[in-house]
């Protein structure tokens, strides 16, 4: 009855889960709980050919760009969300900057569907989103075909099935069953549409306390390849009843990208230099992760589950 | 001092806080409202706080809103959009609700827009050369299924161009009949541009007109910095500047002018 | 700020929003909290032309049917779960008792499908479930295509949009902002792709507890027309935290109602001549009451909000 | 004394216990499980117990269950199968996992089964009338898109037909070839019929035949039973009754035999 662990450190669950070439989900709660830690690792392993699908990442697709670890992105928005442009994706796409990067532009809503068919099994999903747009004329994932109940076009969305979905998630049991409140973008339909999870927590609980609120329960254990235990992974994105978002990290980062060499010493500091989310945090210093701390609580009101 | 700032300085508020009124009052009571970030949130706070208390604000990560947040906000997923949100849930949630036709106004922001509404967030042309912008997010999404959708941006010649080169978010393609033939829902469509030195409204042919000029704006200066040749309403308006309820609704949630400077 | 109150007692929200005629959604979290009171009020006021829409109902659809109120049914299953058929619903199918019974027969996949497609605001969506069935043949709403992005056969499931739901839930502001746990079912959809809600609660309580948790707010308050505080109005059926269900109910009412005279007895003595809901609980009786209270409570961990 | 309670103080165990510990060795370790109520539901708590600790049960209400319930259930969604749960989610997360194909095996009851597997909860023939039944429920899904499908149901002539009258849930249709015809996954169809005489398998041509006896029951009483032709198997077996454990696990389930009577 009792489930086995699947707890392994970050850099055994990058090493085991997701090879070069692999087509990775990253950031799929948008701009909350984007797991950087992960990201970083991914780097660290020097991780090449990558194929990363998410509707926005803030910073990290940026990052993982830089490093040269990815080919493709599949995206509805690549940047800086406070800042703006994201300078490695500009440098990759303008001037195959480290390497050439194919862009398969997505909106928000159809990038939402592709997983949605994924989770839900069906080939494609239909919707009006996208009619008109150029991005229906260049994304060959997305294409028009006639209502089969009603005289009108439609778009239809190709279902994805990532190879890896990596979640960030507010608490975990060892098995994998995980919580997530707060911003859920497409991380449901994320994790299912992928043919693995890699859940990161902020904590790893009991399995009572997961299981003490089954609605709260977005990823079952049963989909789940790894379970990595990394506090602070998501920084400098927040992680609601965690840690705020450091807006100066991502100011900083926009001004030390602009250009290639200083985009080399940062990731240097930042990833290549930094062995694991430990050493990160003490270049981070006390001061600056006591401000995103949390300063007042809000618990949810309970519900009974009792009978 | 900028220009902006004289301009602050000899009327009483600044251009960025003339658009925000301007953008509150494309929002009435009870309608539901695609908000984004910046001056369309402040917009849609002001909005609520004035003349629509009934309005809900939709975002993309699956959060609706009803009350203004503790505080100002980088992003839609900052903690605080999310403690005491209406709802929380999933992106689906709430692109099902605008594709249901239930979004009754959209607000985007562009690097360019054209004489018929069409936008375009994907690539830039800055000196000649492309240069490859962040795309679209959710912003072809609402521009395809708001039933109204309200474009901001400054007023610029090179952003109000005569065709957009790329497609991001359509608004009224080549002109009359465009959307229908694409497929695109009868009830929806730009509503207005809302620029830096007027508010731009569209034809039955749809294509965009000068509707009203901001105060202490020419005619002239807007066909000088338009990238076509814009016609002009008949009657021309000239845009009503905020009122104090406003300017003090916008400064309360705004203290420092992050957004309006 | 400060949201009217929908509040309604059950006559008045279902003399303003559900007329003869209406197609209603019922028991859209299957077994749990299937809305009795609604729908006997619905009998009380001689409701016509009712099309009743939801995967199952328990024994409400056949209740309904009995009364006269409906002359369509769009449904997975009807019947009774825990004792088998119900003679009311054969009774309409096989010899129009008490009037002529249209069935749209689905399955529970393409009912939640239907649905979904209607809170997508879709004109269908895409699947494989009933191909080869003789439900795809004599539903109209289900209709066999090829994928425009595959060389596959599939089903077009129309989407359904329901005049009205009708949802029972645990607890609810008076502006209708609900929260709902345990067995969702098509609930989400269902409120979704409804015109109009009707949201019955065990409890109202102040804005700010369902605020405290938006996760579980499923059904946000603008989306609904009435508000109605009718605890224990799901009874036979059970509420997650509230009361158990009432087994020996279903199992009486199966053997009650098998003839068609010993059915309008048992009508007449639980639904026509009981006022209300109050006057229902009171002919049950105390006894019964008690058995189906909580036991034992099981309270969800908390979900911390804060930053 | 009913030939079932005979046969249960001749043996050691009831026809209907035989049955669950036969259901019981359809699941594997780690598989997905479309459950159901009564006696797949034991079933599935049985495996679990006994050899496949790691199975996952799944239910239409949107329920994914890992553990037993405190009580005994009667409907999937009495309280009891809801607290402690691994996930309750909306009916489509669970009917998504069954589109996958992730689902390996998925237990149903039928009104009527045919040589080809198709299975009739819709109409019945008592007496040559038309009786109405309740319909598919999640019966029809299951057996379109479950990688294996078990059908449990009483061995009667009227019950085991040449040809159902009305296919509420396909099986293999008319043979082999018939679900990649009508567009059904390649990895899905009917595994095994569990009968209160014996269990029936399929061949390759998509007919069903004879694989196992339950003790005591003769080839001759299934055959008079079954109302076609049945194959039987080169190598018939005996169905193995149920072990110690599995019984001892049974009725610590269901003490009063509410289930297993």
């Amino acid at each position: 009855m009792t489930a086995e662990s699947k707890l392994l450190t970050m850099r055994d669950a990058i090493a085991r889960h997701v090879p070069s070439g692999s087509m990775v989900l990253l950031g799929a709660q948008l701009e909350q709980m984007i797991p950087f830690a992960a990201g970083h690792e991914l780097i660290r392993q020097s991780r090449r050919d990558l194929t990363l699908v998410g509707p926005i990442s803030d910073i990290l697709f940026d990052q993982l760009m830089g490093a040269g670890c990815v080919s493709r992105v599949m995206a509805a928005w690549v940047g800086n969300v406070s800042a703006g442009v994201g300078y490695c994706f500009r440098r990759a796409v303008e001037r195959s900057i480290p390497r050439r990067l194919e862009v398969v532009d997505y909106s928000n809503f159809t990038m939402a569907l592709a997983l949605h068919a994924g989770a839900l099994g069906v080939p494609f999903l239909p919707t009006y989103a996208t009619l008109g747009s150029d991005l229906l004329k260049k994304n060959g994932n997305l294409r028009e075909f006639s209502s089969p109940v009603s005289e009108e076009k439609l778009i239809a969305v190709r279902a994805l099935r990532p190879d890896v979905a990596i979640l960030h998630v507010q608490r975990s049991d060892a098995h994998g069953n995980a919580h997530i409140w707060g911003s859920l973008g497409v991380a449901v339909d994320g994790a299912r549409a992928a043919r693995k999870v890699i859940v990161v927590a902020e904590e790893i609980v009991e399995p009572s306390v997961i299981a003490s609120d089954p609605n709260r329960t977005l990823i079952p254990g049963f989909l789940v390849a790894a379970v990595v235990h990394e506090p602070g992974g998501a920084h400098p994105s927040p992680v609601q009843g965690y840690y705020g978002r450091d807006h100066a990290f991502f100011a900083e980062y926009h001004e030390q990208t602009r250009r290639l060499e200083d985009f080399e010493d940062w990731l240097a500091r930042w990833v290549v230099q930094t062995t694991d989310r430990g050493d990160y945090w003490k270049q981070l210093g006390t001061g600056r992760v006591e401000k995103l701390a949390v300063k007042e609580h809000a618990f949810s009101a309970p519900a009974d589950f009792g009978y | 001092m900028t220009r902006a700032e004289s301009n602050l300085a000899a009327r009483g508020y600044s251009f960025a806080e003339l658009m925000v009124a301007a953008a509150a009052r494309e929002i009435a009571h009870g309608e539901l409202v695609f908000v984004g970030m910046r001056l369309p949130m402040l917009a849609f706070l002001v909005a609520r706080r004035t003349h629509a208390p009934g309005a809900v604000g939709l975002f993309e990560n699956g959060v609706l809103r009803e009350t203004p947040s503790a505080e100002l906000l980088y992003t839609m997923g900052d903690p605080p959009n999310l403690r005491g949100a209406t709802q929380c849930g999933a992106m689906l949630d709430v692109m099902g609700l605008l594709q249901q036709g239930r979004v009754d106004v959209g607000f985007l922001g562009a690097a360019e827009v054209d004489r018929f509404g069409n936008l375009n967030t994907t690539w830039g042309y800055r000196n000649k050369e492309m240069q490859r912008l962040p795309g679209s997010g959710g912003a072809c999404d609402i521009a395809c299924l708001a039933r109204r959708t309200v474009v901001l941006l400054a007023h610029e010649r090179a952003r109000l161009c005569d065709r957009v080169g790329h497609i991001t978010s359509p608004g009224f393609g080549t002109g009359e009949g465009w959307r229908r033939t694409q497929g695109l829902p009868a009830a929806s469509g730009p509503s207005a541009i809302i620029t830096t030195l007027g508010v731009l409204r569209f034809g039955h042919d749809g294509e965009a007109y000068l509707a009203s000029v901001h105060p202490g704006v020419s005619v002239e200066e807007v066909l000088a910095n338009t990238g076509w040749t814009l016609r002009v309403a008949d009657e021309l308006m000239e845009t009503s500047p905020p009122s104090d309820e406003e300017l003090r609704v916008m400064r309360e949630l705004d203290p420092n002018h992050f957004w309006t400077r």
